[in-house]
C-alpha cells in the first residue's frame, strides 16, 4: 500500500485496523527490523530467484544470457534509482504532484540516517521500494527471451524504468493521481505485474518469435532450475506482500496468509485442470499455477480475507492457464516464459478483483474509493486501462527506438549458435 | 578380431557386464546414446505444449573380441540383455583390423588378452 | 514453544525469564517482525530446501517427483490450515480440549488483521504454525520416494495431516492433555519429527522396497544439490528453532545458538565416525550428521545452554550413524532417504535428552512437569510413545485405505521408467 | 560496527545520528528481530552461498570438495566459538584488553537467555559475530582450491581462527589497540577481507599451482551455480552490511543502500570493462565485479552515503579488474578463485577509502580519529598493514607447520582423478 | 549391409530422422559428440583468460541399413543435412557382418526390418 | 581409408589433438564414454552403502584417415597417449568403405582433405 497510506492510514487508525502506529517523526525499530529483512527478501525474488525460474526454462545455450540478464537490470535499475528514479517516484511533486514527483532526492543526497519517512527511516523505505523497481523489468526479459540483444536489452530497460515504471508508481504509491482516485494496489499488481506483463507481450511481439517457433520444441533445459527458483520465489513473495504493509502488524499478516493461500490454491487449480486435461500433472503446470496466483494477489494482499485468498488463487489458476493456451494455440506471438499470460492477465484481473474482495462482507478491510463495490471498481478500471495503455504505447515507442539504433535482435546464427556463445563467451556447463 | 556393438537398454548394463565377463571379456566401452526404432517414445508437456519424445536412452556397448570369442559374446550378450519387449536392442558386428594397447605397443591378440 | 507457554509463562516471567513482554491484547511489533521472518524461514525448509535435499538424493529419473509432492504437499496443507486445520490444532476446544481444538477458527473467518494471540497478530501465529504443519509430512516422503504413485500421496497427505499432525499439535502446543502433562517440545521433536519419521518408516514398509533393492546401488544423482539443500536447512532451522520462541528476546538468541552447535557438532561427529570407519569422510555423510543434529535439537532449542546443544549435537551424529547402519544392514525396508533412521530415531532420543538438558544445573531453564528430570522423563516419556503408537496406527490404517482404493505403488515399468515420465510427462533434465 | 559502538555511540547520539536507542541492561525487541535475521543471512552466504559461488567456478572432478571444506569450516568454526573464540574475541581481556579478549565466557557457560550485550540479547550477539567468523576462513578456500588435503584445511583452518580472526576481531571489534586508534571497519574490510585475502595469498603460494596451471585451461564447471551463489552473496550481505549496525535503525538503512549501489556498481564498472576490452561481457565478469563491489564497501557500508557507496563500487569494479589481470599475467602464483585479488586488495582499499568517503563533506558520518581525513587515514594504514602482515606471517607459519607433519598437497594421481572420488568417495553427479 | 555414420550439426537432427523415415529406415542410434574439423571453434573468456575451444559439438547419427538402401539413405542424409555452411559433416560407410535382434534373436535382413 | 578408433584418457586429449594436428589429420570426433579393463574403479560411498564404480571416464577419438597416414597417426597417438600406467587404452583399426563431405558431397580423399 506503501505511500498511499498517508492519505487513508487515518480513518484506518480510527477504527482500530492499525493496532500500533507512532505517528512522530521518530521511525518504528521494529517495523524497521521488518522492512529490512522484506527488502532482501524482495531482492532475492530476482537474484537468485528469477534468475533460476526463467534461467531452467530456456535451452541449455541460452540459461547465462538470461541469468545475465537478472543481474545486469538489477545493477543498472538500481543506479538508476539513486540518481532520480527515487526522486521522481516517491518524493514530493509539488504543483505537478499527480503526475511526477520532485527532484529533491535526486542523488539520495538529502537522505541520510536520520532522514525518515512516516514510520521507517528514508534510507529502509527507499530500498525497500527499489527491489520492486528491480523487480518489475526483471520479468519482461521472458518474454524476449533466447533471441534479444544484451545491449539492446539495458537500453529497453534504463528507458522503460524511467519513462514507465516511475511514472506508474508514483501514480500509485507516490500520491498522484491514481492514488487520488483511491485505487488500491496493495502490493503491484498494477505497478508491476500490469506495467511487466504488457511491456512483455509487446516485447515479444517487435522482437519476433524465436526460429523455429512454434514448430520445434524448445523444452525447458533444467526443471531443477525452475523449480528451485519457484520456491525461492515463493518465499521471496511473503517480502513481497507482507512487506507492503510497510509495518510488522496484523495487516502484514494478513498479507502473508492471503498471498500464501492464493499461492497454494493457485498451484491446486493449475494442476487440477492438467489432470483432468491431460491425465497427468506436470511440474512446470503446478508452478506456473503457483506464480499465477502470487501475481493475482499482490494488487490485494493485505485488503481481504484469507479465504478470499483462497478464492483468488483458485480463479488465478484457472484464468492464467486458460489465457495462456489461448495466446498458445492462436500463436499470435511467442511471449517464450508466458509472461503476458500469467503476469499481465493475472496482474489485471486481480486488481479489478480487488474492488469486490476488499469489500467487508467479505471479511476485506472495505473500499477506499467512493461508492463501495461499483465505485472501487471503476477505479480499478481506470488505472488498469490506463497503465496498460501507457506501458504499451511507451514500451512500442522505446522499442521502435532501440530497434533503429542499435537493433533489437541477435543474427540467425548467433540465435542458433545460442546467445551465451555469441553475446558472452561463456557456457552454463563444463561438465 | 571383430567389434561387437550393442545397443541395449541402459538398466541391463550391470548384468551384461557381468555376464561377460565371466566368459573371459576383459573390457568393454560403453556410451549413453539416444536410439530411435519400433519402441514408441513418451509424450513430454511443457506448458501445454504436447510433444512426442521419439529417442529414448540406449547404452552402446563395444566390445573388441578376438574371432572365437563372437559367438559366444554374442549369446551372452542375447540372454542377458533379453527382456522380451521391444526395445530391447540390436547388436552390430563389424571387422576389426588391428588393436592396439597404447601402454604397451602390444597389437591384437596381446592388446585384448 | 508456542501454545504451551499461555501456561508456563509467568512463572518464568516471574523468575526474570523472559526480559520483555507486554501482555496486553496488544501485540508486539518486534515480535511480530521476527516471526514474519521466521515463517518464511520454515516455508524456505520445504520449498526449496527439502526439495533440493531430497531431489539430489534419487536418480534422476525421478527427480522432479520428489521436488512436485514438496510443493504440492505445501499446497495441501496450506488450504486445510485454512479449512479447519488451524482451528482444530490451535484454538480452544472447550470440553473436549484435552483432545482437540475447537470449530470456532474454521476457514479463518473470525481471524483478521486486528485478531491477536498472545503477543502476535493471530495471522501471524497462524502463518508461523502452518509452516511447520508443511514440513511435517514433507519429510515423510523420503521414505517412499522413487514408486509412490502422485495421487496416493496426496490422499496420505490431506489425512495424516488431519488425522495425525493436527491432533499431536493440539495436545502438545494446543493446550491438550500432553502440554498439561508439561511435556517439553520446543520445536516440534516430537510434533513434527517423531510423527513424520514413524509415519516414513511404516510408508516405507507399507509400500515396498524399489526394485533391485538392496542389490543395485542407487547413488544420488546430484551431490551438489543436495548441498545446497542442506544449505538452506541449515539456515532455514533457524527460523524453525529461534522462531519457536515466539519472540524476539535471548530464548529466542539461545535456541538459535544451540540449534546452530547441535548442527555443527552432529556433522563434525558423523565426518569423524566416517573417516575412522572406512578411511574417507564423505560429504554426504557430514551432511546427513548435520540434519541429524538439526532434528535432534528441535525439542530442546531454547531450554538448554548452547554448550548442551553441542553435547546434543554429537550424540544425534553418533546415534543417527549406528541407527541408519542398522536398519541398513538389517534390511528390514526399504526407508529410501533414511527418514526414520533420522528423524525418528533422532526425534525420539531428542525429546528424551530434554529431560536431562533442560536441568538448570546444566545451564537449562529448568523442567516444566513435577519431580525434576524423573519427572520430566516420564511426561516425556509418555508423550513420545503415545504420539509414536497414534502416529504408527493411524499412518498404517490410512495407508491400507488408500492401498484398498486406488493403490498405493506405481507399476513395475513405470517405476523402471522413472515417475518424472510415467506420473508427470516431464524430465529434469534436457541438456 | 560492533562492539567499538561503545566507545563512540554517545557523541553520535549526541548529534542526533542514532535516533533510539534505550540505553538501559534491557535488550532491544527491534534490534534482536533484526539480527537474529541478520544472523541467518550471514549464515547463509556461507552455506550455500560461498559454497555454491565457489563450487560452480571449479572443474567437475571438484565440487564436492569445495563444498564439503565450506560445510566444515563452518561446524569447525563454530564449536571453537563456543569453546573459546567468543571469550578471546569480544569479552573484556582486562589488563591486556589491548591485545586480547578475555576468559570469562569460554564454552560461554556465563551466556544464557537473559544476559544482556548493549541492545541484544548476549546470545544473539554473539551468533551474529559467529557468522563473521565463519565466512573469514571459508573464503580463504578458493585460493587453494582443487589440491589441498582435507585434513590439512581443516588443521589450518583451526589454527588459523584462533591465531589471525579472533585476535584481530577483538583488536578492531572487542575494544582492542586498533579501536583506541579510532580505526573505523563496519562491516568487516579489515577483520574479513583483509585477513582472508592475504591468507589465500599465502597459501595459494605455499600449496603450489595446480597441475598444468596456466597453460591448460580450468574453465568453471557450472556457471549457474556460480550465479545463483552469487545471488544469494548479494542477499547475505545486506545482513553482513546492515547486521553490522546492529540496530534496526537509519544507519542500517544506510549501510544496506550503500551496500547494494557499491555492488550494482562494481557489476556494471567491471562488465563495461570487459565490453570494451574484450568486446563481449561475461556473466562472470558481471559477477565478479559484485562481488568485489560487495567487500570493498564493506568496511565503510554505514558510514558513507548511497552515492559514495556507488563510487566505491566504481573504483572496487576497476581496480579489482586491474589487480586481478596483473596477478594472472605475473602468474605469480595460482590463486585458483581470485581470492587476494578481490577479497585482499578490495579489502584493502576499501579500508583506506573509509577515511576518505566517511568525510561529513560527503555525506559520511565523520571520522572517529582524530585530524579529519589524515587522521583517520593513518589509523586505517596503520590497522590495514598490522593485520595484513599478523595475517601473512602467521599464515604462512601454521602452513609451514601443517606443511611438515601431514602435509598440504594431494599426490598428483589424485589431483588428476579430482578430490572428489580420491578425497571423499563421492561425485557429484550421477546422471 | 552397412553401417552408415553420419556426423551432423545437432539442429538438423528432427529433420534427418524425417527423411530417413520417410524412405524406409526403421532405426537410428544418435550420440552427443563434439567435433574437430575445419569449422574454427570460438573463444571463452573467464576472469580474463581468455582460451579458444576447437572441439563443436555435433550429433552421431549411426544407421544399420540393407545394402540396397545405402545410397538412398546417404543421399537423404546430404539433402537433409545440408546448410552449405563449413562445419557440415561427415558421412563414414564401413561394411557390417552381422545384424542381429537381440529381442528374437533374428539376424540379418530379418533384425533391420 | 582407415577409421581408428582410440581410448584415451580423458586429459590426454589436447595432447593428442595437436600430435595428430601437426602431422596433417584434419578433423576428429570425440565421445565422453565410460570404459571397463584391467584398470580398476573406485569405490563410492553413500550414507554407508559402499559400492565399486568399475566403469571409468575415458574419451573415444575417432579418425577417418587415407591409408598412408594410419601408420603415422597410430604412432603419434600410442606417442602422446601414453602414460605408463594401466588404463592408458586401445586403438581399433576398421576398414572405411567410403566418406563423404555432407556440404560438398565430395568423397574419399577429397572429403578428408
Ligand atoms: N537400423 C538401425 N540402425 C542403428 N540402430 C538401430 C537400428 N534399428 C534400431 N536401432 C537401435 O536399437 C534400438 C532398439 O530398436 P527398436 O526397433 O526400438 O526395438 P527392437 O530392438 O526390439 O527391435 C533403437 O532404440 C536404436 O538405438
Ligand atoms: N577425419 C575425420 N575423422 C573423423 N571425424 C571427422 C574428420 N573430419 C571431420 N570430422 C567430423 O566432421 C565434423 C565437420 O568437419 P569440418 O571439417 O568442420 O567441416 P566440413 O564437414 O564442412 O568439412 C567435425 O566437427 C568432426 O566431428
Ligand atoms: N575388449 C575391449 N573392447 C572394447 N574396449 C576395451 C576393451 N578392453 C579395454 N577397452 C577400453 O580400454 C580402456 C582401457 O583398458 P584397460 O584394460 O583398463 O587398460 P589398458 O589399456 O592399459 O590395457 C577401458 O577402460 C575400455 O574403455
Amino acid at each position: 500500500m506503501k505511500k498511499f497510506l498517508d492519505t487513508a492510514i487515518f480513518s484506518l487508525v480510527a477504527t482500530g485496523f492499525w493496532p500500533t502506529l507512532a505517528y512522530a517523526d521518530q521511525f518504528n525499530a521494529a517495523d524497521t527490523a521488518w522492512i529490512l529483512t522484506a527488502s532482501g527478501l524482495v531482492l532475492f525474488m530476482t537474484v537468485p530467484g528469477l534468475a533460476l525460474f526463467y534461467g531452467g526454462l530456456v535451452r541449455t545455450k541460452n540459461v547465462l544470457s538470461i541469468m545475465m540478464k537478472c543481474f545486469a537490470i538489477t545493477s543498472v535499475v538500481s543506479v538508476l534509482w539513486l540518481l532520480g528514479g527515487y526522486s521522481l517516484a516517491l518524493s514530493d511533486g509539488g504543483s505537478w504532484q499527480a503526475l511526477l514527483g520532485g527532484f529533491s532526492k535526486l542523488t539520495l543526497a538529502t537522505v541520510n540516517a536520520h532522514t525518515v519517512k512516516d514510520n521507517l527511516p528514508e534510507t529502509v523505505f527507499c530500498m525497500y521500494h527499489l527491489t520492486f523497481a528491480i523487480f518489475a523489468p526483471a520479468l519482461i526479459i521472458g518474454g524476449v527471451a533466447e533471441r534479444m540483444k544484451f545491449s539492446a536489452l539495458l537500453w529497453f530497460v534504463a528507458l522503460w524504468e524511467i519513462l514507465i515504471y516511475v511514472p506508474v508508481c508514483h501514480w500509485i504509491w507516490g500520491g498522484g493521481w491514481l492514488s487520488q482516485l483511491g485505487v488500491m494496489d496493495f502490493a503491484g499488481g498494477i505497478v508491476v505485474h500490469t506495467t511487466g506483463g504488457v511491456a512483455a507481450m509487446i516485447g515479444a511481439i517487435m522482437v519476433g518469435a524465436r526460429h523455429g517457433f512454434p514448430r520445434v520444441p524448445m523444452p525447458p533445459h533444467n526443471l531443477t532450475m525452475t523449480a528451485t527458483g519457484a520456491g525461492v520465489l515463493w518465499v521471496g513473495w511473503h517480502g513481497f506482500s507482507a512487506g507492503s504493509a510497510l509495518m510488522a502488524n496484523g495487516s502484514a499478516g494478513i498479507a502473508m496468509l492471503s498471498t500464501h493461500m492464493s499461492a497454494a490454491a493457485g498451484s491446486l487449480a493449475w494442476m487440477t485442470i492438467e489432470w483432468f486435461r491431460f491425465g497427468k500433472p506436470s511440474v512446470l503446470g503446478l508452478l506456473t499455477g503457483l506464480v499465477a496466483g502470487l501475481g493475482m494477489i499482490a494488487p490485494s494482499a493485505g485488503f481481504v480475507s484469507p479465504l478470499s485468498g483462497l478464492v483468488i488463487g483458485l480463479i488465478a489458476g484457472c484464468v492464467c492457464f486458460f489465457s495462456l493456451h489461448a495466446i498458445k494455440r492462436r500463436l499470435a506471438f511467442d511471449d517464450t516464459l508466458d509472461v503476458f499470460a500469467i503476469h499481465g492477465v493475472g496482474g489485471i484481473i486481480g486488481s479489478l478483483l480487488t474492488a469486490i474482495f476488499a469489500s467487508e462482507a467479505l471479511g476485506g478491510i472495505g473500499q477506499l474509493a467512493d461508492d463501495g463495490i461499483s465505485g472501487q471498481l471503476l477505479a480499478q478500471a481506470i488505472a488498469v486501462l490506463s497503465v496498460l495503455v501507457w506501458s504499451g504505447l511507451m514500451s512500442y515507442a522505446i522499442l521502435k527506438l532501440v530497434d533503429k539504433t542499435i537493433g533489437l535482435r541477435v543474427g540467425a546464427s548467433d540465435e542458433s549458435l545460442g546467445l551465451d556463445i555469441s553475446l558472452h563467451n561463456e557456457q552454463g556447463y563444463n561438465y | 578380431m571383430k567389434l561387437i556393438t550393442a545397443i541395449i537398454k541402459p538398466f541391463k548394463l550391470e548384468e551384461v557386464r557381468v555376464v561377460l565377463s565371466n566368459i573371459g571379456v576383459t573390457g568393454m566401452t560403453t556410451t549413453d546414446i539416444k536410439g530411435f526404432g519400433r519402441q514408441k517414445g513418451h509424450t513430454e508437456l511443457y506448458r501445454g505444449a504436447e510433444y512426442v519424445v521419439d529417442f529414448l536412452p540406449k547404452t552402446k556397448l563395444e566390445i573388441a573380441v578376438t574371432d572365437e570369442l563372437v559367438e559366444q559374446a554374442v549369446e551372452a550378450i542375447i540372454e542377458s540383455a533379453n527382456t522380451g519387449k521391444i526395445g530391447d536392442g540390436k547388436i552390430f558386428i563389424t571387422n576389426l583390423e588391428q588393436v592396439i594397447r597404447i601402454r604397451t605397443g602390444e597389437t591384437d591378440r596381446e592388446a585384448l588378452s
